[in-house]
């Protein structure tokens, strides 16, 4: 039985207003057609959980569905700040609690959570001011050396968002070029959405089983949503829209600019078929190049 | 000059742990001259990077093609930095104190804070695991103040107490790289000292952006302007576009 | 600056008498060939890690190069018993140390160690004999939930040996099909010795850079060594020897019947190519089918 | 026959963690009857294994060509084991007590064993994890004493404690299927009752082999022969060189 539904489909049965939600991706494959998809349904008082915020927390932020924010690097690489994020901090316009970590705190958290182990250990965070503004940031000792070590809490998402360059359509999906803590997000969470740039027979995924990040046992809906992850990229798909990124600090800055961005391309497209018409030539500009490796041989 | 600089810190075959920007310069121009076996290690996941262009963000699909590894960010923060295979970590800040502990977080109060800046990111485990740590920031009275509004990245004491005493394994910031000058951590107090100026620049125009008592070496070293070469693969080859170089 | 050397001169630079040794492959890329140069060159009071002991340790065991055993499963799956173990256990000729955790614990063991963490958790061995057998698995109290949770202390071997499909001279190696804990035992190793069924230019590593399982900077040397694994299996290279599996057996059962093999196809060889030489038909039998898949796209 | 029973538990498109012999050539049949969508996950990594021989071990090269998903054994065991996504586990074991708790480490003293076995391997974390367990053992009376020599993986209850105050999520062993019989765990005292007899057999021969006062259902199952069709899979497709079939 195909798990494969529509984005609207998928974020109207998996994302509820209060869900903790991950879009997780880091740099590569950050799911932008699913957040917006969650603007357009105005969905309210969201969890939201990343290690960077990027672009598309900072949209779901000034369209009002976030409660609170958990992350661990909230800028926009190289082009300047994520401007939605911080009026909501610096002015509370609209108000957001913030729970912050560091990458591999936050990385931790996730390998606990998919872990199911109520913490995650590591050798982090002594002499600094993070565990002072996080409670959550605490300590164990070592049984067997009696040494502190820094613990974090498990996260377990209501929902997590996945994108993946391939996958059948029960959701046994594959992922080459970064691949972030997406693996550890997904198991993570109590409801999986993989977003997938092709569909593929599950032929294709038994045809190399070790490039397979997320079984399909855990999850619950398949979107097929070629370029989805524009601004991001997918790697061996399209490149990343850095021309985009730059643009943002002057769109954030002014939130009349980004309410008229939102206006005109997330509240004023029904879906990606749409936003993708609305900008022509983006595809030209940045499909990729061909650069395929060589199979390996997995006969006996 | 500052990517110039930070370059000539890199030894051959060394794995460096790379930051956007600056830091991203500094190690490419390094593979193009004295370390061309250096290893780009990034915490997006790519292990032995060899970028084609100069990547905007740490997680560019140039720093995956042609890559030795690519790994998950937990490996990348559990196998290489907390296993101590980092040898130089690259960091920067809003705010750097007399023993090199760096604010990436807010300025003002962290409950209400004037400005919101980006926070740890991957800055806090560097700043504890890479054998060494290479800060660079540009000189500045509130770049470099007396006292920090918050401590994200741990330096060479932090409220009193040595990293040994808080048991990092990292030796921690060894040197801060400026736009007019070079500190050092002092072996014993771990206090930040200006150990050499660049061409033109005075000790005392040092010690006025500076917000403590800035120690000075008997002995400054001047450091050498960046060569020909050096300039021409900065603004030629590696940053043509100029989005780091002034 | 190429780290390619020979099995003879790996055994010798990398493996010392007391040293505590780890050759893994979970029933996958078990390298024989670095056993049997061990046993060679009459390496003594080693303490041998591994999940499963298999053939090779028990070969070890009976030429007297092991002090101590670490392990949690010791058989010969489908075929019977390690009897060189069980006649050291149980008469103790020769005498052995045991350590003994369950798969998880060997894993986790392995984990730590790989992330320089003294201990592991998990949720296991509550009820259980094991922790009355080996004192060295403790609890630790969850500092968010109170919960009781097993521990494991951190396993650093002096050296490790990993086999691999293919890598470069500076030991940048590819695994496909099992994985077992490979990657975790050379992180958390001193020393890591990678031998290979091919040794392939950098150029190829690059092509598919997903496919790396050990980075070159933490390799000490790379031996090449085709058919190095026999009668453990490399996919797509050849299969599983299980006809030499159901013989260890009776060879075993029989302490004259395992010297003799030890003389014959240990003792008697020099190397590996002489090893094949005394096993004609071998790589006819066993090699393996090709069943190749397809490349996957690197380009932006 | 027990595999063939053993078959019968098997619900299509549940997630089963497979061990070798007896319960992979129950899940294969289970696979080519009634559930065709039955997902086999093996501790070597193997996920969605569709093996076309049958495997002489639970690393056979035949688990990986063609399989869903192929994963490093800390994810086998912490992300699908430890997070509860595997809804059967089989175990079997040299002895199997009251509460189905069971010994594959030593016959005799730990120390000085009369027979050393294999030791766990996964049996101690299935057992904790799996959301069920199904034990498959011969019967016999040194197969199922009152007391255990040692005990490997938890049963229903350990030395007086239940799963739930031992903190253990899964269900634990649910049903044992012998060559005479099924056991089924009483879902209050946790203790095995014998709740079906195979054809021919008597409660008088269960009891004789089990090595304490066995209890009995009052209503007891008869277990249905293994069809025509079951025995040719079995004898003809799945295990044709006899190697787990008696």
């Amino acid at each position: 039985m195909t798990k494969v539904v529509s984005m609207q489909a998928a974020i109207a049965a998996h994302v509820r207003d209060g869900d903790t939600v991950v879009i997780e991706g880091f740099t590569h494959l950050i799911n932008f057609a699913a957040g917006h998809e969650i603007i357009r349904q105005g969905r309210k008082n969201l969890t939201l959980c990343r290690l960077t915020p990027d672009l598309i927390y900072d949209q779901m932020i000034a369209a009002g569905c976030a409660k609170k924010l958990v992350f661990s690097w909230a800028g926009n690489p190289g082009a300047g700040s994520l401007h939605a994020f911080r009026r909501a901090v610096e002015k509370g316009t609209p108000p957001l609690e913030i729970e912050e970590y560091s990458h591999f705190g936050m990385v931790a958290r996730m390998s606990a959570g998919a872990a199911r182990l109520p913490f995650w250990v590591m050798r982090n965070y002594m002499g600094t001011d993070l565990p002072v503004a996080n409670p959550r940031i605490r300590t164990v000792t070592c049984p067997y050396t009696g040494e502190v070590l820094a613990t974090v809490p498990a996260l377990n998402p209501d929902v997590t968002i996945i994108a993946a360059q391939r996958a059948d359509q029960n959701g046994n999906a594959q992922v080459w070029g970064l691949l972030g803590v997406q693996k550890e997000a997904a198991f993570a969470s109590k409801r999986v959405i993989v977003v997938v740039e092709e569909l593929v027979d599950e032929s294709v995924i038994r045809a190399d089983p070790n490039r397979t990040l997320i079984p399909g046992m855990i999850v619950d809906a398949v979107v097929v949503e070629p370029w989805g992850c524009h601004p991001s990229y997918a790697q061996g798909h399209y490149d990343r829209d850095n021309d985009f990124y730059v643009a943002w600090e002057d769109i954030s800055r002014d939130p009349a600019k980004l309410e008229q961005y939102l206006k005109d391309y997330v509240y004023g497209v029904k879906d990606r078929a749409e936003y993708l018409a609305k900008n022509p030539g983006l595809t030209d500009r940045l499909k990729a190049k061909a650069q395929v490796c060589a199979g390996v041989n997995y006969g006996f | 000059m500052m990517a110039a600089v930070a370059a000539r810190e890199l030894q051959n075959g060394e794995v460096v742990f790379v930051g956007i920007g600056l830091p991203n310069l500094a190690c490419n121009l390094a593979r193009a001259l004295q370390a061309p076996e250096l290893v780009l290690i990034y915490e997006s996941g790519a292990v032995g990077a060899v970028p084609e262009r100069l990547p905007v963000s740490i997680g560019d699909p140039s720093l995956v093609t042609g890559s030795l590894m690519v790994c998950s960010m937990a490996d990348v923060f559990q196998l290489f930095l907390q296993n101590g295979k980092i040898e130089v970590g690259f960091l920067g800040g809003a705010q750097v104190d007399r023993y090199g502990n760096i604010n990436t977080t807010v300025i003002g109060n962290y409950q209400k804070p004037k400005v919101r800046l980006p926070g740890s990111g991957g800055a806090a485990e560097i700043a504890v695991h890479a054998q060494r740590v290479l800060i660079i920031s540009r000189l500045n009275p509130r770049a470099f103040p007396a006292e920090l509004d918050f401590l994200t990245s741990p330096g060479q004491r932090c409220k009193g107490q040595s990293r040994r005493a808080l048991g990092m394994p990292g030796a921690g910031p060894v040197k801060v790289i400026t736009d007019k000058g070079i500190l050092e951590s002092d072996p014993v107090s771990g206090e930040m000292v200006l150990t050499a100026i660049y061409p033109g620049v005075t000790v005392e125009d040092v010690k006025a952006n500076v917000g403590w008592d800035l120690r000075v070496r008997d002995q400054l070293d001047l450091v050498t302007a960046p060569s020909f070469v050096e300039l021409d693969l900065l603004r030629h080859k590696l940053d043509p576009q100029k989005l780091y170089l002034g």
